[in-house]
């Protein structure tokens, strides 16, 4: 099988044909951070967490949805990367209420992990403190806004996956919040099939198990890549 | 603990420290109790010289380095802090509260402070319902609970709600590491107040 | 049809012309200052005077110095009895003032009502291309567009030139995307040409979202076929069948235009099956905008078309490559479609003969804020601001230009030091600013220039689409940084803070909307450090 | 929508037709819409609400519209705002609650040559001062209180 | 304020500021007459948080997780309040594994916030001495002067905390209680662990039981000045009248030992306390409500659990539960003083109550987990905290949002008592033109002895500096000094 052939931080790697850039340094042991990715779902390139720069390219990429080019030449981790990635994360600490000590995801949120190894220590900006509603409606699941960081995987992983569409988003710019059927309580909506794909997909504490407490929330994300996996590989249909 | 003159040569100068809590629930300082018996070898490295576990009233000067527990919520806690700045070489962001406002800023959805001073004192009092309002006694709240760092320039943060011991002590560590120098000297960071030896 | 028709219509159109022709500005500036009722008042005066054998009155487009609406021009014949000028523009007219307007114009004298000094720089220094109908056509009628060359050039592409040629004079003619970023519009199109696609669009972009620009709403109120034609003849060069037009909800008039346009152009066969007996087949829809200007940038646009949120999605791919419904997309602004046809008319070599060595052509802008003449002009590329704002604008009347800013929300304000800059997309850009769709707002020494960028942040605070975290909450954070500031409450580091956040923005945001919102604070931070540095305190409120 | 052969792609006009029919698109309305163009209701909420356009909440009487376009806040839109959410006690995009008068902003009605521009109840009118508004709130409050 | 300046005899006002080695803000006024005697003296707490509020909305299951960061001296016993409140409200039978892990939770909060209370923040004034140098007198003081006591005590705190990390996983803010039960099983090693070292500990504690009786008599003086006086005493009490901290009923009795009432159902708090406020304060006033207000006041905590329970239920915690009542002749204690005293018996029995719950074999079943929806829309918890009873009390929607919460915590109930005992300190040692520096350190110590948690009483996360403030006859302030 032909591969691609770049360098990602100096390193000459090989990736699959049409492998993201994302992939290319997944698969070669590079981390890149990412937050509105996940595997089995599709890519929005919208948290901006992944971007890399490219040589010859002005802008910079998110590695997300980047081909790996024959030659092209990486950077994942400069201090201008670095530098960009820890003030998105203060963005997203700033905007709404994320009271680590207090949320059911503690321990287990994509958004503390980026942070902590982002090295993000401090916000530097005015926390806004909206002011959000807490959604339990649903007999077993439970959505809090104020965790929101509208990555939108519930919502692709929704339409994707299950193929319900349950989920979609309301309003625009930072007035925007993730919504069920017509802006219903969850629990209302006619749509959700219960399946709770949206809660293993969730990055945050945002969508969670009724009943969790503080720092019970774990999230499986792995059973979104299983079905996807197997569906791609017809592994029960051969 | 003994107290050291302050205006002794700086090579023979022990660190002083202090900690302070502002809007916090004393989570963060009783992490710092929990560092045990290791306290007896923090008393060898550096003198204590204010701390709401021990009996100063008034924060002193020259202080190296100061653990801050807790966000700035009142005009008291505004106050102080500013002075402790003024009087610190290296102000320590020391928990979430400080850090974030964390749970102590959970009130900052709600407009004014007045809304939830109403609902605690008026809506749930059995006995002549009123807030209280006698100033300056009964300190003002600020209309937003802030992190430290909004208010005053800090120069390293601690976090945890509370931050675990170890951490507490390795942070100490460094900060002591080279006794006799100063924490501040250590740090490399001065900021607002007088010169540091 | 056939071209011959295409003369019959234009020879019956003339032959019906009077000697004395009334024209009333019936565009959406002068309509809101009671241009309906002024052309009503002037058809009822007619009959009354008995004089409709001598005298038409025609409902015309924009007559460009708006500020001075509603416009009523006369033409009478030369050599009358006491010799009136041919043509006069009076100004803010009344429907009571109509009377005297048609009785002046049937005796060919000069009726007691103000008029516009026809020399003055601000006609006579334009150059009109996009807009040489604009205000002598009657919009509503396509025999009147045909009768001033229209269609002629769609016939010339369908009947004489392959596609690869039509790409061709294009790309020789340097023709730039007049929506903003100036990209050529011939590498666009050949791109989308050469897409294997089986399926192909020909998008307008008509959503006119920039504060201060009003180019494409007064191009469409005042000559929709010109831009239907452009369409048509970019899709035969891409090989597209259907186009649709993204317009803005704001813009009643020109939607009614547009689909009375579409309507007479499929009936006489100039839209539709088989155009002028070529096999090439093109249909065009419009698609109404509901009030968002991220709908401006391309991806977003096409979402919005295929009726989705208009949120814009990352390129690579681009719509040439992956556009509507997954096919590939050629998407142009009205500005730049209006140029086509004039370009095959008159030639790559005489449209690349107007402007600069980068940047040919003409530019509309909309001139605007305290100047004295506000309206809409064109002029060549390469012309100065200087020549803009002083000549054609005529200055501000009291008062001294300090700034002017152009490129809307993405552009950014430039002082008058540097007044001298030619118009053109590489001088503007490395001021700071850019040249945008054509929005040109003229600011003086009472404007506050931290407030003025604050105001463009909070427009891209609320237009933002949400998708992308530095543009959802960057531009909220640096609206409050602004904020802070003017309300004196900001600190150095404040203003560090901002300098930091703007240049994160600009370089990790999704799409241009975000990209681009820092400019205006950047290009103010650039010229006006001081004004922001007069603001500050040294320590903060703190609460 | 049968005009538009329930083309799911057609969303955007369908509620352009709805909300100009029924003045507001409430949930009824756009459930009924989500299944007649075969499209899940989060998808026709999110559109809805996505547009300055479309409104979800009914409309006052009246409706003040100030341009905050570029050349109108240049020449002095800011101060006529203030005034009215002064005067009425409104904010931007807000409707009374007697139903009375709903007051939003534009982003530049391209009027900008009529600068500062006001729309009331669709009329625009160039320019405006903080009086001129007030006077029409006055002279619509006077209108109603004749009914 | 070590030398107060010489005051025209009209009229002066003193600030203590900061009251140290408490656990909260606050301040403390001290009105004069014109012959300089003190007429009036206010308690001042300065903090406030609002959790009654901002809690609305929030789910139910976080409850324990965010109430438990009222405080971080006490966490567990707002974990165990907000816990048992949740199991009202899903209307379970909690497993009686996770009852009996919930109670040594508690027992391992009350040695490690006794010992807190004992040695690091009042053993310097019993020790070193209520006049010694304010700069060592302190925890880093005693540790120069007494090390070995200071270590025992240290080790004795650091047992109780790891008895919660065994359980929780950390020492502060463990969110393991939970609605319906406890979130993770006990292991046999930790077990063991703790079991180690229980004789060490237990040694420590009585010990400590030890000193303070020998002390006793030193510090008569303060006993009779710091907070003497006959009040209502309340706190929970076991079936048979026996020692209770985390179940049972409530109890009220008089300074004589009669009952005033007994039986209370914790969920009827409302129908026998209330609460008034103060301008003044940012700490309430709840009061007996049979009583009136300001006459219904009462204590709580160690002083009044010990003043109202018939036996504590283990061997040695009986024997020195009989030598304390015995200081009183058998009638419940009133001096607020020997909060100190009744602190160490708790203490020992807490240590031996532990034991016994070690041993028990069920502590290591993995039975400890209720789970159930909404099927009450109230529900109360109370506990004992270390300084006293708490209640937390909820109100949700039927899918369990949060609509009400209503705290009363320990430190508040004594309000009215801390009141009036700086009052009685004040006017015992405030006369005349000079105040030495330990004159005011015994005020603060008369306020140290009810281990006052004002993080909790306000919901307040702070520091309590104490200001003393004196004011005229006539009411307005004469003056205000911050000692240092």
């Amino acid at each position: 099988m032909k591969v691609t052939t770049l360098k990602i931080n100096g390193q000459l790697v090989s990736a699959s044909p049409g492998a993201t850039v994302l992939e290319a340094a997944r698969e070669n042991g590079v981390e890149i951070p990412t937050l509105c990715e996940l595997e089995g779902i599709s890519n929005v390139g919208a948290c901006r967490l992944c971007l890399v720069e490219i040589a010859g390219s002005p802008r910079l990429q998110p590695a997300c949805v980047t081909e790996a080019a024959e030659e092209m030449e990486v950077q994942t981790d400069t201090e201008r990367l670095k530098r960009y990635r820890r003030m998105t994360l203060e963005l997203l600490f700033a905007e709404r209420n994320h009271v680590c000590p207090v949320c059911v995801a503690n321990g287990h949120c994509e958004l503390q992990n980026r942070a902590r190894e982002n090295g993000m220590d401090h916000v530097r900006f005015p926390y806004q403190h909206p002011d959000l509603p807490v959604d339990i409606t649903h007999d077993r699941f439970g959505v809090d806004h104020n965790r929101c960081i509208l990555c939108t995987r519930c919502v692709r992983v929704c339409d994707e996956v299950e193929g319900a569409h349950t989920w979609d988003l309301s309003g625009r710019g930072t007035q925007s919040i993730v919504i069920t059927d017509l802006n219903q309580p969850w629990g209302e909506a006619d749509t959700c099939t219960t399946c709770g794909k949206c809660v293993e997909a969730c990055p945050t504490g945002a969508i969670f198990r009724k009943g969790s407490t503080v720092c019970e929330m774990e999230h499986r994300r792995d059973r979104i890549r299983f079905i996807t996996d197997a569906r791609k590989k017809q592994e029960w249909n051969p | 603990m003994s107290t050291q003159d302050p205006a002794a040569a700086p090579a023979a100068r022990r660190p002083r420290i202090a900690t302070v809590w502002l809007a916090g629930c004393s989570g963060c300082h009783m992490s710092f109790l929990d560092l045990d018996e290791w306290l007896f070898e923090l008393s060898k490295l550096a003198d204590v010289v204010y701390s709401p576990v021990a009996d100063v009233k008034e924060y002193p000067e020259n202080v190296d380095a100061v653990l801050v527990e807790g966000a700035v919520a009142n005009v008291d806690n505004l106050e102080l802090i500013r002075k402790v700045r003024a009087r610190t070489g290296a102000v320590i962001a020391f928990g979430d509260c400080a850090i974030t406002g964390n749970v102590t800023a959970l009130r900052n959805r709600f407009v004014t402070p007045e809304e939830l001073l109403r609902h605690a004192y008026v809506e749930e009092a059995d006995f002549q319902p009123q807030v209280p309002g006698d100033r300056p006694l009964v300190p003002e709240l600020l209309p937003k609970v802030l992190p430290v760092h909004q208010v005053v320039k800090v120069d390293a943060f601690l976090h945890g709600c509370p931050p675990p011991p170890h951490e507490i002590r390795s942070l100490l560590e460094t900060l002591l590491g080279t006794p006799g120098e100063g924490a501040a000297a250590k740090m490399g960071k001065e900021e607002n107040g007088e010169p540091k030896t | 049809m056939e071209k011959s028709e295409l003369e019959a219509i234009a020879d019956k159109e003339r032959r019906a012309r009077k000697p004395v022709c009334v024209s009333c500005c019936t565009a959406a500036g002068c309509l809101s200052a009671n241009g309906g009722e002024v052309l009503e008042g002037l058809r009822a005066a007619v009959p009354a005077d008995g004089a409709d054998e001598r005298i038409e009155v025609r409902a015309v487009g924009c007559m460009k110095l708006c500020s001075r609406g509603p416009l009523v021009r006369t033409q009478g014949p030369a050599g009358g009895t006491e010799k009136p000028p041919d043509e006069i523009l009076y100004e803010r007219v009344a429907p009571a003032d109509t009377g005297a307007l048609i009785r002046a114009a049937v005796n060919n004298v000069r009726a007691e009502h103000p008029a516009i000094d026809l020399s003055q720089p601000f006609f006579t220094r334009q150059k009109p291309i996009v807009l040489e109908n604009c205000g002598r056509i009657e919009p509503e009628r396509i025999e009147s567009y045909i009768e001033a060359n229209g269609y002629r050039a769609l016939h010339l592409a369908l009947r004489e030139k392959a596609p690869a040629e039509v790409v061709k004079e294009i790309t020789r003619s340097g023709l730039r995307g007049r929506g903003g970023a100036g990209f050529p519009a011939g590498v666009k199109w050949a791109l989308v040409a050469k897409s294997p696609s089986e399926r192909k669009y020909v998008v307008c972009n008509a959503d006119e979202g920039d504060p201060g620009a009003f180019m494409d709403r007064s191009i469409l109120e005042s000559d929709p076929h010109r831009v239907l034609e452009g369409m048509a003849i970019a899709a035969y060069a891409v090989g597209a069948s259907q186009g649709y037009i993204y317009i803005r909800g704001e813009y009643p008039l020109a939607i009614n235009r547009l689909q009375s346009a579409i309507r007479t152009a499929r009936r006489l066969g100039l839209l539709g099956g088989r155009i002028f007996d070529s096999p090439f087949d093109f249909n065009v829809d419009l698609r109404i905008g509901a009030g968002a200007f991220v709908c401006g940038e391309e991806t977003a646009l096409m979402a919005s078309i295929e009726g989705k949120r208009g949120s814009p999605s990352p390129r690579p791919p681009y719509p040439a490559e992956h556009g509507l419904w997954g096919h590939s997309t050629l998407i142009n602004n009205v500005e730049t479609l209006a140029n086509v046809a004039p370009i095959l008319l008159h030639g790559a070599d005489w449209f690349a003969s107007v402007g600069t060595e980068k940047s040919k052509g003409t530019k509309v802008f909309a001139l605007a804020g305290k100047i004295a003449n506000t309206g809409l002009i064109e002029v060549p590329m390469g012309i100065s601001l200087r020549e803009i704002v002083e000549d054609i604008g005529g200055g501000i009347p009291g008062g001294r230009v300090k700034a002017v800013q152009t490129g809307g929300p993405s552009g950014g304000c430039i002082p008058a030091e540097h007044l001298d800059t030619p118009v053109d997309y590489e001088s503007l850009a490395s001021l700071g600013s850019i040249m945008g769709s054509g929005g040109m707002i003229v600011m003086d020494e009472s404007n506050n220039m931290v407030d003025v960028a604050r105001f463009f942040m909070e427009f891209c605070m609320d237009e933002s689409c949400g998708k992308c975290i530095p543009c959802r909450a960057g531009t909220v954070q640096m609206h409050g940084l602004l904020k802070k500031i003017c309300d004196g409450e900001a600190t150095a580091d404040d203003l560090a803070l901002l300098e930091n956040l703007c240049d994160m923005v600009k370089h990790t945001s999704l799409c241009g909307l975000g990209q681009t919102s820092p400019n205006p604070v950047l290009s103010t931070l650039r010229f006006f450090r001081h004004e922001y540095e007069n603001l500050l305190v040294a320590e903060a409120i703190g609460t | 929508m049968k005009k538009l052969r329930y083309q799911p792609d057609s969303l955007i006009e369908v509620l352009h037709s709805a909300q100009g029919l029924f003045g507001c698109l409430n949930n009824d309305l756009l459930l009924y819409v989500a299944h007649a163009l075969k499209l899940p209701p989060s998808r026709v909420y999110g559109v809805a609400t996505f547009y300055h356009f479309f409104t979800l909440e009914p409309r006052g009487r009246h409706t003040c519209t100030i341009c905050m376009g570029t050349a109108c806040y240049v020449k002095g839109a800011g101060a006529l705002l203030a005034a009215v959410e002064q005067e009425s006690g409104l904010k931007d995009g807000m409707s009374a609650e007697d139903g009375s008068l709903s007051l939003t902003t534009a982003r530049c009605l391209g009027s900008c040559g009529l600068a500062p521009a006001v729309v009331y109840d669709g009329e625009v009118a160039g320019h405006q001062g903080p009086e001129d508004v007030l006077n029409k709130l006055k002279e619509w409050e006077a209108d109603h209180g004749e009914e | 304020m070590a030398n107060p300046k010489p005051e025209n005899s009209k009229a002066r006002t003193l600030t203590i500021d900061p009251v140290t080695r408490l656990e909260g803000h606050a301040k403390i006024t001290l009105h004069l007459d014109d012959k300089g005697r003190v007429a009036d003296a206010r308690f001042h707490v300065t903090e406030f948080r609002g959790f009654e509020k901002f809690c609305d909305g929030r789910p139910l299951w976080e409850m324990p997780g965010i109430t438990g960061r009222i405080c971080g001296i006490c966490p567990v016993s707002h974990l165990l309040a907000s816990a048992k409140a949740g199991d009202e409200i899903l209307a379970v039978a909690v497993p009686s594994a996770a009852t009996k892990l919930r109670r040594l939770m508690n027992l391992g909060q009350i040695v490690q916030s006794h010992a807190l209370s004992f040695f690091h923040l009042s053993a310097p004034d019993l020790l070193l001495g209520m006049d010694s140098e304010p700069a060592s007198r302190n925890v880093f003081g005693l540790m120069a002067a007494e090390p070995e006591l200071a270590r025992g005590g240290i080790r004795l705190r650091q047992f109780g905390q790891e008895i919660i990390e065994s359980l929780g996983g950390k020492k502060i803010h463990p969110c393991w209680a939970v609605p319906g039960g406890v979130r993770g099983q006990l292991v046999d090693a930790k077990r063991t662990a703790m079991q180690d070292r229980i004789p060490e500990a237990l040694r420590t504690a009585r010990e400590a039981l030890a000193l303070f009786q020998k002390l006793a008599s030193k510090f008569e003086e303060e006993a009779a000045a710091l907070g003497d006086f006959p009040s209502l005493f309340m706190g929970l009490v076991g079936e048979d009248g026996t020692w209770e901290h985390y179940d049972g009923t409530l109890r009220f009795v008089d300074a004589t030992g009669s009952l005033v009432a007994d039986g209370l159902d914790p969920r009827d708090y409302r129908s026998f306390i209330g609460e008034a406020t103060e301008s003044w304060s940012y700490l309430k006033f709840p009061y007996y409500r049979d009583h009136g207000y300001p006459d219904g006041m009462y204590r709580v905590g160690p002083l009044a659990r010990l003043n109202l329970c018939e036996r504590m239920g283990t061997p040695l915690a009986d024997e020195a539960w009989q030598q304390f009542r015995d200081t009183a002749g058998g009638k419940p204690v009133t001096s607020s003083f020997y909060y100190h005293y009744a602190r160490l018996v708790e203490m020992v029995g807490a240590i031996e109550r532990i034991e016994i719950l070690l041993d028990d074999p069920e502590i290591l079943s993995d039975q400890i987990r209720s789970n159930a929806g909404v099927n009450r829309l109230r529900g109360v918890g109370v506990s004992e905290a270390p300084r006293g009873t708490l209640f937390h009390d909820y109100t949700v929607d039927e899918h369990g949002l949060i609509e009400k919460t209503n705290m009363i915590i320990a430190t508040g109930q004594n309000n009215l008592a801390m009141n009036r005992t700086v009052l009685q300190a004040a006017q015992h040692y405030i006369t005349g033109n000079t105040i030495p520096e330990g004159l005011l350190n015994r005020i603060e110590a008369g306020v140290r002895a009810f281990d006052p948690c004002l993080s909790c009483s306000t919901h307040a996360f702070g520091q309590m500096p104490l200001q003393v403030a004196l004011y005229g006859p006539e009411g307005g302030k004469l003056d205000e000094r911050t000692r240092d």
